[in-house]
């Protein structure tokens, strides 16, 4: 049963990204990596990381891949704009599987953890929120104030990159 | 549910503080029109500041910043680099003033980013943890796209932030997806885990896991540190980032990608180097290759200087391979020359061009000796200091460098690296020539313009540095190679 | 002993001084000539002196080293400024001060009124301090400074009217030629020294013959070499006619009477090494005498009168050699001796002529072309007896001075050599023929000139007429030093003199007297034979030779036998091609258009790569890929599952 | 039980089409999704070693991760914007002033 | 002996000069504060030399400070008979070049007298040092004088000869830059210290096989600045201090080379002595095919080159000698012919002999002294080259007598092209009117040649003096020579026999290749 939820999962994710990279309309293309995002989150579900899933939907699907639709409404980029290179395309596909046969061989040979020792089934609270919520302000107490502090000057710097009407001030 | 606080200590995290703090503080002030020509100073001083802050804490036992995770640690090593960066913004900051003025970019954020820039750098250094290192990276990679495209109105500017970006982002996936792999291999992001990991038995797949994760990591930090075959974006993004940033970002964001590499491949990685050394040794040389045979034919001196860079990543590369205490701290020592010199060279064209065009090339240097003599001198300092010629401080760093190379017995490596430092003589010595052996070929525009005291400042103190550190090494070498005493 | 001779350094000095005061501290052309000439005077005085002491002394100690300083000293290296004072140098010094003296004399009665005489003069005085040097100095090292010397103020003395390219070229051509024995020369000295360990003729003469053994030959023939060059030995003649270039009595005194003999002096001064190896005896003889007879040969056709006494000089000094290498060095000395008296004599004689036709020839005419004189002897009485004695003296006439000594050398090759002896009887009838020649044309017969040139011609100042006077003097009764055995026992004073210094030579075969008598008559009456030929033809106008003579003979006389061309063919042109080759193909484009490819190479690659960066980000990002695939492949060393 | 193996080679599939999303696409948005998308591939891995080891961290490694992403996809766009507005294209191919 | 630390003040006061000069104004003043400085140089110098023991062969007047003590390096001075006369021609050279190009550098004087005082410095640091590090740094820092002085008061193509020069310096110098390391790394291994002092280097004993590739290296840095061929080709373009190099390199090949890789000179130095000789006949050859004085003067340089070269690689003491003596003849003559062309030039504005000739009688001051120095270049006895000359043919006679009679002809080709030279410059008839006006020498010209002129005539006459100051030197360096040739391994000892057969004037100090036999 399990098998074929991730067999699902894995087939709409993976044709869902096949698809977009190949699509050439932008808008479809978003739709699509937000259909590869509910995917994964459902995979995070599998995996019993139900916090993340949500972010995942919530944050991910939810307020980035809108933030890509806004843009490309904002800007009217027409059906055909964009497209692929041409001579490019098979070069970068026959690399991809390429690099994918070792790194394929890394992880297939992958016996489990290297230090902590495997955990059978769901441990007591395993990826829900109180968890979360308590790394968070434990262990990952820094991390979490480096990326508030990321977030704050991705907002500077997307507001001054963009701001309208910055004529030249010099006299 | 109870939630048991770790012992954190702040003073761990002072400089990064300070540096967030300073920088947060500039872009608030930076909102008073007002206050509008005090903040370069303000950012002077506050960045002076977040350096005692660090200077005050050098010396000291490592300090971590809490006892179940560390996350981020304080020590000599991290301080000194901080220092690095502390001081190259300072000169950053004074070489753009003018610069910055005239095309009005000159505004609170450009000064804020920059600090924020150098707290991310900061926290890449400080970093025991690849997930404070990724986080870092990014405040500086994000501080540093906006940073290069801040000349909106410059389609160059655009151009390359947008490249910086893309290139960046897609490193970034590299490393993200690497350090998955090291944290499936070993359970945890931790560096002393992963180190661990490696000392102790492990498996041939685990053992596979950790190269992958290294290997890519390689991929991103390379791409940082514009390591051949990452280093394409260099030339554009130099040629196209405001002449401060483009300074800022050779050095900078190299030193900091090269901080982490010690980190990482002289304590964490050591035990995979017979792996990882073949690897670099070419990556290495052909680096330098690359950057020295290309720097040759151009005749752009931003991108001339970008490929100077790459060449100079190259050699510092060198020096993993003698996997030594002296190696990493030659590579600090060289980091702190090269932070000189490279501002120095980028802060002649930011001064030089601060009103006229972006595009400065060689002919516009013609005849710089005769209309700005101060000026064409310290670009003959930088050069012979590039070039590493004696007394300047860019011999010791190439000398202390090469022997740490030749100390780990890789003298083939050695005579390679100095056999191409020999051929970016020619480019070198080809801006001096064209200063003082060539009558300018056209009025430039700048030709009567007066230079900026600030950048003048800035320059001087760099041309003074690299000259007294060429004489009296000594103090900053000890510096370099207590910083690296530190590292497990 | 040597503080009785420590004043001798100033025999030399004391023309250095000359040059010195006169380079310096003198502006006046008139008082130059005085300063030289006071300089040499005291020179000479001092060398008196110094034979008269010598003469006091035993004939067993007449040998004294005077060192002055010590010059060059490295580890075993080590050499003196140092003079030797034999009977030998002795010699050496009074023919060179005293004939010097007079053409210092001399000098100023016929440069005088050049405008460039404090040089010229200076250089005079150089070259007596560079020549006493040579003959004075106790070592090898320093008769290599004299002999290089000489050389220089050779060369600065034939370019002394250096405006004429012609005298500019003969100097350097001078200079150049001696280079080349010099050359040899030196090797030589470093054959010595690295065999004797010393430079110091003392300490080379008194080596272990059997250490010297090996390289003897060599070292003799380097040494013979370098005599060859100074002394205009064929096939380095070459620049002595041309040195004629020079004022007359630079002619006279350098390349007649005292440079160009130094390699004989050196050859005597080593007879102890040359005695070593007969290959070298025999070479130097072989040398001699064929230079003797092929100077003679072209002297004969020869119209500028200079010329025909410059080979007359080589032709004499192939005999010297002759002497020396048929172990006569005796002979030898004394011929150099007379032949100093009557070839400077012959010299300054043509130079009174020369000086005279000056002033007289119209414009264009050549005043040293014997076709444009002729009956001179009335025009100019004191000039032509002397030149008479001088010429008599040279064809071998008895009892002029030339007499003596040459027959002494044709006795020793008829004792040791007879072929020789046969090459230097027919040289003795050439010179007579040719000297002769020369006097009858100059000097017989009718003359040749405008009657407006003729009333312009006069007698010189008794500046010059006097030292000819003397010469003539001396190369009359010069030959009296050294009576033959044949004549009175024990009267060869000059033999005796120098016994001493060649004492340590095999006894030389002595013929017997009626042999030496029988050699002597047949030796006057063949130079008589050359002087009838040349009265025949050029006096009587007989052209009985023109008939009996191929032309062939003639032209290859006239034209030296070409040998400057073939110089110019074999050596000069080739060496002057590999040059030009060497700095326009080899320098510039193999050494320098090697490195300008290498540099090309590398901006190409450049370039290259250069171009690779095409703007587009995401070839960038595809050769990131590449780049992280073979990272991704080295480190995990898969290739693939 | 589905093996880890298999979520971390679906990782790696999706790590290595937003690859080459990004190496074949012109549009400077869509490259950007690419980059999600090799962002969304590692994170995956990330969940599927947390589970494995039975431990959280992994978890929040994305949670930092998707922070992460939303920072560099704002200065993404703006600059994306900022191109539009200079050149008026967002097609990166187009942009290529900067070169040699 | 004075407690002023003599040396270094040679060394640092034309430092001082160079900031002084800074803050000068106007041409004139900056020409005499260079003019002083170096005579003041001059002057501490002669102290020196007075104060200096011929007898002793260690260094004196030794100074040393702790200086980079991680790399252990000090800054480390000291004096020895050899490095003292090439000091002593530097110290005189100076004010007289200073003095000579007076009028001929008009264009930014100030600047020329700065980078002249830094390149003197530079010298006296390479002559002084005794830490090898310290060395190199005063070696590779004289190229940036250097190469403005080329580049910018050079003659036509000066910029790219410049850096032409440079970048030929700088591959030999890496090269012994990563030498310098790599042995100070060896006796790292071998003692535990880091340390680059020489003394302590010298003692070091390093496997021939690795012995030969250092020596190479070093060989590469001294071969391309002295310069021999192949290595030559900057030279023509940038003689302006061509001889300063010859001096520099020639020292680096007696104060490394020699006594730091004695094994593997038993391969290389029969090698370089051939080289050295080919070069001679070479440079001879083609300067005899030039008609620019310049590269005449160049290419005779070159030839010249090949003799120090012969006799540095003679290991023996007339060779090392001969050497010496001949590098400072050859700042003596091939300075003063330069200085004297500089001069001409100056007048006149071409290089071009065949636009000369006729001048003896025009200006006879300057013909008399390009006379004395050409004659000098010539070898002639009595003037300082013969000495040399005559010193180094003795030595490398008794090694390599082949190569010694190759080397010989360099004198004859001397001669023709020297004499070549002055036939067209001063010889012959006047042909060009504007050759008619040139001005003789000024009395600070004739002051300048005339002193350059009384030491060639000088050290001619009496060499014995300099010969004395290096012997002990000279004869130490060859004993430290020898000594490591014994501990070789087997295989170059047991010509004992031999020795005693030899000829009496093959003295002790032969040299290694000799033994080797």
């Amino acid at each position: 049963m399990e098998l074929y939820f991730f067999l699902f999962f894995a087939f709409v994710a993976v044709a869902s990204s096949v698809a977009m990279i190949l699509q050439r309309n932008p808008i479809y293309c978003v739709l699509l990596l937000i259909m590869v995002m509910i995917s994964i989150a459902g995979l995070y579900l599998m995996l019993d990381a139900q916090f993340v899933a949500i972010i995942q939907i919530v944050v991910y699907a939810g307020a980035i891949m809108v933030l890509f639709l806004f843009v490309i409404m904002l800007l009217n980029l027409s059906r055909e704009e964009g497209g692929m290179f041409r001579i490019q395309k098979p070069t970068a596909v026959i690399l991809a599987v390429l690099l994918f046969l070792p790194v394929a061989a890394m992880v297939m040979s992958y016996p489990g953890g290297g230090t902590a020792p495997p955990v059978e089934g769901s441990q007591a609270g395993f990826g829900e929120v109180e968890q979360i919520g308590t790394l968070l302000f434990t262990k990952y107490l820094l991390p979490v104030e480096i990326a508030a502090v990321l977030l704050l000057i991705a907002i500077v710097g997307a507001v001054v990159l963009t701001r309208k009407g910055t004529v030249a001030t010099g006299e | 549910m109870n939630m048991v606080l770790p012992e954190i200590n702040l003073y761990a995290v002072m400089p990064q503080i300070f540096l967030v703090s300073s920088a947060t503080v500039v872009l608030i002030v930076g909102l008073f029109e007002r206050f509008r020509r005090a903040i370069p100073y303000l950012s002077l001083v506050l960045l002076a500041i977040s350096g005692v802050v660090a200077v005050n804490q050098l010396g000291q036992d490592p300090i971590a910043f809490s006892d179940t995770s560390p996350m981020m640690v304080s020590d000599d090593f991290s301080l000194v680099a901080t220092l690095i960066f502390i001081a190259g913004a300072m000169l950053t900051v004074l070489i753009s003033v003018s610069y910055a003025e005239a095309r009005s970019i000159g505004r609170g954020e450009y000064y804020a980013l920059l600090i924020y820039a150098v707290s991310g750098m900061s926290m890449m250094a400080a970093g025991t943890d690849l997930f404070s290192f990724f986080l870092g990276l990014e405040v500086l990679s994000i501080s540093l796209y906006v940073l290069i495209g801040f000349e909106q109105r410059e389609a160059g500017s655009n151009e390359g932030a947008l490249k910086y970006f893309l290139l960046g982002a897609f490193a970034s996936g590299f490393i993200l997806y690497g350090m998955a792999l090291l944290y499936g291999a070993s359970g945890s992001t931790e560096y002393e885990v992963i180190a661990h990991t490696l000392a102790g038995e492990r498996s041939d797949a685990v053992n596979l896991l950790l190269l992958g994760g290294l290997g890519l990591l390689l991929v991103g930090i390379g791409f940082k540190i514009s390591m051949v075959p990452f280093h394409a974006w260099t030339p554009d993004v130099y040629q196209g980032a405001p002449t401060p940033v483009a300074a800022f970002l050779s050095t900078g964001s190299k030193a900091a990608g090269f901080v982490v590499l010690i980190r990482l491949l002289d304590s964490v990685f050591s035990g995979l180097q017979v792996d990882w050394i073949p690897l670099i040794s070419v990556l290495a040389v052909l680096t330098i290759a690359v950057g020295n045979v290309v720097a040759l034919v151009q005749s752009n001196l931003k991108r001339l200087l970008a490929y100077s860079s790459i060449a100079h990543a190259g050699y510092m590369l060198l020096p993993f391979m003698s996997n030594s205490q002296d190696g990493s701290a030659s590579i600090i020592f060289y980091l702190i020359v090269y932070t000189a010199m490279n501002l120095g060279a980028f802060g002649v064209l930011a001064v030089l061009t601060a009103r006229g065009s972006t595009c400065a090339t060689l002919d516009d240097l013609a005849g710089l000796g005769s209309r700005h003599p101060l000026l064409a001198a310290i670009m003959a300092v930088v050069m012979f200091s590039l070039a590493g010629i004696p007394p300047t401080a860019g011999f010791m760093a190439k000398f202390y460098l090469f022997s740490a190379v030749v100390t780990g017995g890789y003298i083939e490596l050695a005579v390679i690296g100095l056999l191409f430092s020999g051929v970016s003589l020619y480019y070198y010595l080809r801006i001096v020539i064209w200063m003082y052996m060539r009558p300018a070929a056209r009025e430039s525009a700048d030709a009567t313009g007066r230079l900026s005291y600030s950048g003048m400042t800035a320059l001087c103190v760099s041309a003074l540095a690299i000259l007294a550190v060429g004489v009296f090494p000594s103090g900053l070498l000890q510096l370099a190679q207590r910083a690296v005493m530190t590292l497990p | 002993m040597t503080e009785s001779f420590s004043y001798v350094w100033l025999i030399p000095f004391l023309p250095l001084l000359g040059a010195f005061i006169n380079v310096f501290c003198n502006r006046n052309p008139r008082v130059s000539g005085m300063i030289a000439c006071a300089a040499v005077a005291t020179s000479f005085l001092l060398v008196l002196a110094v034979f008269f002491q010598l003469i006091g002394l035993p004939a067993g100690e007449r040998s004294v080293d005077v060192v002055v300083y010590s010059w060059i000293t490295t580890g075993t290296f080590a050499v003196d400024v140092a003079f030797l004072i034999d009977p030998l140098s002795t010699v050496m010094m009074l023919v060179v001060t005293g004939v010097g003296l007079l053409i210092h004399v001399y000098s100023i009665g016929y440069m005088g009124k050049d405008t460039c005489c404090v040089r010229y003069f200076s250089y005079l005085n150089l070259f007596m301090f560079a020549m006493l040097i040579l003959v004075m100095g106790n070592n090898f090292l320093l008769m290599f400074v004299g002999w290089e010397g000489v050389g220089l103020c050779s060369y600065l003395l034939i370019g002394f009217w250096c405006e004429r390219q012609s005298a500019a070229n003969a100097g350097m051509k001078a200079f150049v030629v001696n280079r080349v024995g010099d050359f040899a020369f030196i090797l030589g000295l470093l054959l010595i020294f690295l065999y004797a360990g010393s430079l110091t003729y003392a300490d080379v003469f008194a080596v272990d013959p059997n250490v010297l053994a090996p390289v003897i030959t060599a070292i003799t023939l380097l040494l013979f070499i370098g005599a060859m060059g100074k002394s205009a030995q064929v096939p380095l003649h070459v620049w002595l006619p041309d040195a004629m270039e020079g004022p007359t009595p630079v002619s006279a005194l350098i390349h007649a009477a005292t440079m160009v003999t130094a390699g004989v002096y050196m050859v005597a001064r080593c007879h102890a090494l040359f005695a070593q190896s007969a290959t070298a005896m025999t070479a130097v003889a072989v040398v001699g005498a064929f230079t003797a007879i092929f100077a003679a040969y072209i002297a004969m056709t020869q119209y500028d009168i200079k010329r025909v006494l410059a080979y007359s000089t080589v032709s004499q000094l192939g005999y010297m050699f002759l002497a020396c290498g048929v172990g006569y060095f005796t002979a030898g000395i004394f011929h150099l001796v007379t032949h100093a008296f009557f070839k400077a004599l012959l010299f300054m004689g043509a130079g009174s002529v020369i000086h005279a036709l000056e002033h007289a020839l119209e414009k264009g005419k050549d005043p040293q072309d014997l076709r444009n004189m002729g009956g001179l002897s009335s025009l100019m009485p004191v000039t032509y007896k002397s030149m008479l004695l001088a010429t008599l003296a040279i064809a071998g006439i008895a009892p002029f001075a030339g007499f003596f000594s040459k027959d002494l050398i044709l006795l020793g090759a008829f004792v040791n050599a007879p072929v020789l002896w046969v090459v230097a009887l027919a040289t003795a009838v050439m010179t007579a023929f040719y000297m002769f020649r020369l006097l009858f044309m100059t000097f017989g017969g009718k003359t040749r000139m405008n009657p407006p040139e003729t009333e312009k011609v006069h007698e010189s100042s008794r500046v010059i007429t006097i030292p000819l006077v003397l010469l003539a003097i001396l190369s009359t009764v010069g030959g009296f030093i050294g009576i033959p055995h044949v004549f009175a026992k024990g009267m060869d004073r000059f033999g005796g003199f120098l016994a001493p210094v060649f004492s340590g030579l095999p006894e030389a075969p002595v013929p017997s007297s009626s042999v030496e008598l029988a050699l002597m008559v047949l030796t006057l009456l063949l130079a008589a034979a050359g002087i009838w030929g040349a009265y025949t033809v050029y006096i009587r106008g007989n052209t009985v030779f023109d008939r009996l003579v191929p032309r062939a003979l003639y032209t290859l006389s006239l034209r030296k036998f070409y040998v400057d061309e073939v110089y110019d063919a074999l050596i000069v042109g080739p060496i002057r091609k590999i040059a030009w080759g060497f700095s326009r193909i080899v320098d510039a484009l193999i050494i320098d258009g090697g490195l300008t490819l290498a540099a090309l190479t590398v901006r190409s690659v450049g370039n290259v790569i250069r171009y690779s960066q095409t703007g587009v980000v995401q070839h960038y990002a595809l050769i990131m890929v590449i780049g992280a695939l073979v990272v991704i492949v080295y480190v995990t060393g898969y290739l693939g599952p | 039980m589905i093996p880890v193996t298999y979520y971390l080679i679906l990782s790696a599939v999706l790590f290595l089409i937003g690859t080459t999303g990004v190496l074949i696409r012109r549009n400077a948005i869509i490259v950007l999704m690419g980059i999600e998308l090799m962002l969304n591939g590692a994170n995956l891995s990330f969940v599927a070693f947390a589970r494995e080891f039975g431990m959280a961290d992994g978890h929040i490694y994305v949670f930092l991760v998707i922070t992460v992403a939303a920072a560099e996809v704002a200065i993404g766009l703006a600059l994306v914007i900022l191109l539009f507005r200079n050149r008026g294209t967002v097609n990166i191919d187009e942009v290529r002033s900067l070169r040699w | 002996m004075t407690d002023l630390p003599l040396l270094s003040l040679i060394i640092w006061l034309p430092v001082l000069g160079a900031i002084l000069l800074l803050f000068v104004k106007g041409d004139v003043a900056a020409r005499w504060v260079g003019f002083g400085v170096t005579a003041l140089v001059f002057i501490l110098f002669a102290v020196c030399f007075g104060a200096f023991k011929s007898h002793i062969g260690d260094p004196q007047f030794v100074e040393r400070i702790p200086w980079i003590e991680t790399l252990g390096v000090s800054y480390y001075v000291g004096a020895d008979g050899i490095s003292i006369l090439l000091a002593g021609i530097t110290a005189l050279m100076w004010p007289l070049a200073l003095l000579g190009t007076w009028t001929i550098v008009t264009v930014r004087v100030r600047a020329y007298q700065v980078f002249m005082l830094l390149m003197q410095t530079t010298l006296m640091g390479v002559f002084f040092s005794l830490d090898l590090f310290q060395f190199f740094l005063f070696w590779e820092g004289m190229l940036i004088p250097m190469y403005f002085l080329i580049g910018i008061w050079g003659y036509e193509r000066s910029s790219m000869a410049a850096l032409k020069f440079f970048l030929f310096a700088i591959f030999g110098s890496l090269l012994m830059l990563a030498a310098v390391i790599t042995l100070a790394f060896l006796y790292h291994q071998a003692h535990g210290v880091l340390t680059f002092e020489m003394a302590a280097l010298y003692q070091l004993a390093i496997p021939p096989e690795v012995q030969f590739w250092l020596a190479l290296a070093f060989i590469a840095a001294f071969a391309v600045k002295v310069p021999m061929v192949p290595f030559h080709t900057w030279l023509p373009d940038a003689i302006v201090l061509a001889v300063v190099l010859v001096k520099m390199a020639a020292y680096g090949f007696i104060r490394l080379t020699l006594p730091m890789f004695p094994d593997a000179l038993a391969e290389l130095a029969p090698l370089m002595c051939g080289a050295a000789a080919a070069g001679i006949v070479y440079g001879a050859l083609i300067a005899l095919a030039q008609s620019d004085i310049r590269r005449m003067i160049a290419y005779s340089t070159i030839s010249h080159a090949g003799f120090v070269v012969l006799g540095v690689f003679a290991l023996n003491q007339h060779g090392i000698q001969g050497a010496v003596v001949h590098i400072v003849s050859l700042a003596l003559s091939t300075g003063g012919l330069f200085l004297a062309a500089m001069m001409l030039v100056q007048r006149r504005n071409t290089w071009d002999m065949e636009a000369y000739g006729g001048l003896w009688h025009t200006i006879p001051v300057f013909s008399a002294f390009l006379l004395i120095f050409s004659l000098a270049s010539v070898g002639l006895p009595g003037l300082s080259n013969f000495v040399g000359e005559f010193l180094i043919l003795v030595g490398v006679f008794q090694q390599h007598a082949a190569i010694a009679v190759v080397a010989a002809t360099g004198v004859i080709l001397a001669a023709v092209y020297m004499l070549r030279m002055y036939r067209k410059v001063i010889f012959g008839p006047l042909t060009r009117d504007e050759n008619r006006g040139i001005k003789d020498l000024s009395f600070r010209e004739t002051a300048v040649l005339a002193c350059m002129t009384l030491f060639i005539i000088g050290i001619g006459v009496y060499p014995n003096p300099v010969l004395r100051t290096m012997e002990a030197s000279v004869q130490k360096l060859l004993v430290q020579t020898h000594r490591l040739a014994e501990t070789a391994p087997a295989g170059t000892s047991g010509t004992s026999t031999e020795a005693a057969s030899r000829p009496v004037g093959l003295d002790a100090t032969r040299g290694i290749s000799q033994d080797n036999r």
